[in-house]
């Protein structure tokens, strides 16, 4: 298995891995990296074909099913999600493997070949899957290439931009990708209905100084705004925008907004 | 039009002006609305070749995609550029590729021809963030049980990568050159292989297009 | 640095790249980050001022703003510009659309939340755009020294985006596996094993969301 000098398959922890699994010690983090990065049963058999150098013309079925049921199960006992699809593969492999035993009439040619179909799908995935790295090699807009943006002053026009919900899922994945280089910036999500009713709560309390906390909980919302509401309310109190007071014990509690020391000196 | 000439330049101005200011590509039969006179499609691609190459040996070039004409920066430039934003657009996961990729070379396809070729499941999120990119759409539906949707790329899709048409992307491979039985002939003599040349259940555009055009 | 007439002339290309296909305008500073040598104010003010007299009589000028230089078309082409602008609708700037979703989705904050998210200053032209489109008001204020404002989405912004309430935006938890770790080297031209170098990098600001917002 190791005669043939391997390039390095991976680079775990900034070590390269050779040979997988036999060969070489693989810390058992760096394994379950190796293995979460198949794309699915024809990649990991085009993997173990690559690695030998094999034929995929010739594919010697049962050394292959033999290795590839081996790392399904390493997937298989380090409880890696391990898809559906790699159990079917795992059962035409032993399909095509006892096929191979039985003797085939000379005369069908090449259509007879149990491994026939299993070549042309192996082969078309890997097309696909090296078309894939070129294309992610071509330069793209944006990532590679600068368009021009020259301000042309479209309000003056009286035309207003649109918007839809996808941009705004594009403007906060920009921020994630910029927070992930600026690690300080921490970007946590809480629900949206939350951070929503903590805005709804505040522009209640623009109107009136203070409110009844029972006022802001009306049961025919349903349960789910009740509890929501309850969350924002306590976000809004460890937010300190908001405060909570009570006068005497078991007697209403009151929501009001926060006043600091400057609101006091107004 | 007395003095052709300096009709010309401005002509070129305007151009250059609505290309810089333009966020997507303007084909002829818009840049033919910048002006009041009725340009020929040959006049215009003149002064769009004449002004490509006033742009020459600059940061920023004129290019001819899919869609028309735009500016871009040389891609030389985007190490200097990338200085003033950290951000970076995303680099899409091998999934998001592959899928990209078999709906390039085959198109159209269904999801299900998607997964067939690469033997996984390709989820929602794939082909949504695909279509969000406006570089796949729905053309159509199969007219099989279930009708599903057949997917192919747009022309921002060409745009984005800077090319004209799909010919232009990098070619696929021959099936052959996959053999990797270092120095030996691409298995000649056994009669073993089981598969002696592409199977094509499906019409291939993209092929096509480019037999078409070596032809 | 031996002929230093070229070498001006390859800053004035990068200047002129970096002003072309920026969004915003560029101050001094920012523009100072492009080059690996040490520009002096002066330099830079130098060279800048020998671009805006490159630019003179074309349709597009070199404009010092408040905010920094950038490039615009000039008033008197705006008419020619115009007659395209029925086919492709505006957009905000990438810098308004940020601040808009950080206010979406992280409402009430203060400018200064923004800015932290962010990472750089918001112009109250941003935020005044958003206030008189009538898609963000003023909620309340942050008793800290300041009081800052604390800005929400309002009923229009939902009616606009056709939504009915922010839960309908979409979710944001599942572009994980989408993408690639941004700032991750440019994934290597891959040797024939199907494994790539680099182990299919998980984003990780996805997954700390999802932490955090699982605890």
């Amino acid at each position: 298995m190791s005669e043939i000098a391997v390039a390095p398959i991976a680079k775990v922890y900034g070590q390269p891995v050779l040979e997988v699994p036999q060969d070489l010690y693989i810390p058992p983090d760096a394994l379950e990296v190796f293995l979460e990065q198949f794309e699915g049963p024809l990649d990991l058999l085009l993997y173990l074909i690559r690695k030998e150098n094999t034929d995929v013309l010739d594919i010697p079925m049962s050394k292959l099913t033999g290795q590839y049921l081996e790392y399904v199960e390493m997937m298989r006992t380090r409880s890696l999600e391990l898809a559906a699809e790699y159990l079917l593969m795992a059962a035409m492999l032993i399909e095509i493997k006892s096929r191979m035993l039985l003797p085939r009439p000379a005369i069908e040619g090449l259509e007879a070949d149990p491994r026939a179909e299993l070549v042309r799908r192996l082969l078309e995935y890997e097309r696909m899957k090296l078309a894939a790295q070129r294309l992610n090699e071509l330069p793209q807009a944006g990532r590679d290439f600068s368009l021009v943006h020259v301000l042309f002053d479209e309000t003056a026009a009286g035309r207003l931009p649109d918007v839809n919900a996808a941009d705004l899922r594009m403007a906060w994945l920009a921020l994630l990708t910029r927070a992930a280089v600026n690690r300080h910036h921490r970007i946590t999500r809480e629900q949206l209905s939350v951070r929503e009713h903590m805005s709804r709560i505040l522009r209640r309390l623009q109107e009136a100084r203070y409110i009844e906390f029972k006022e802001l909980f009306k049961p025919e919302h349903g349960i789910a705004v009740l509890v929501v509401t309850f969350l924002a309310l306590l976000e809004l109190a460890r937010e300190s925008l908001v405060e909570l007071t009570q006068q005497a014990a078991y007697g209403s509690l009151y929501v009001k907004l926060k006043t600091g020391h400057l609101a006091a000196v107004e | 039009m007395d003095t052709p000439s300096l009709d010309l330049e401005h002509v070129k101005r305007i151009l250059e002006a609505a290309l810089l200011t333009s966020q997507e590509p303007l084909a002829l039969p818009e840049l033919k609305q910048l002006f009041d006179e009725e340009l020929s499609n040959d006049a215009l691609c003149r002064m769009l070749e004449e002004l490509r190459g006033d742009w020459r040996g600059r940061g920023v070039e004129l290019v001819h995609v899919a869609s028309g004409w735009r500016f871009r920066a040389r891609p030389e430039y985007q190490r200097f550029i990338e200085r003033l934003t950290p951000i970076k657009p995303p680099r899409y996961s091998r999934a998001v590729m592959e899928t990209l990729a078999i709906i390039a070379y085959k198109q159209p396809v269904t999801r299900g021809d998607i997964e067939e070729i690469r033997g996984v499941t390709v989820s929602t999120n794939i082909i949504r963030a695909l279509e969000e990119r406006g570089w796949i759409d729905v053309v159509g539906h199969r007219e099989v049980p279930g009708r599903p949707a057949l997917y192919a790329t747009t022309k921002t899709f060409l745009d984005d990568l800077n090319v004209r048409s799909l010919d232009e992307l990098p070619p696929l491979d021959d099936l052959g050159s996959l053999v990797e039985t270092a120095g030996a002939p691409p298995v000649a003599e056994t009669p073993k292989p089981p598969v002696a040349e592409e199977p094509e259940p499906q019409p291939q555009p993209v092929e096509e297009m480019r037999r078409a055009a070596s032809a």
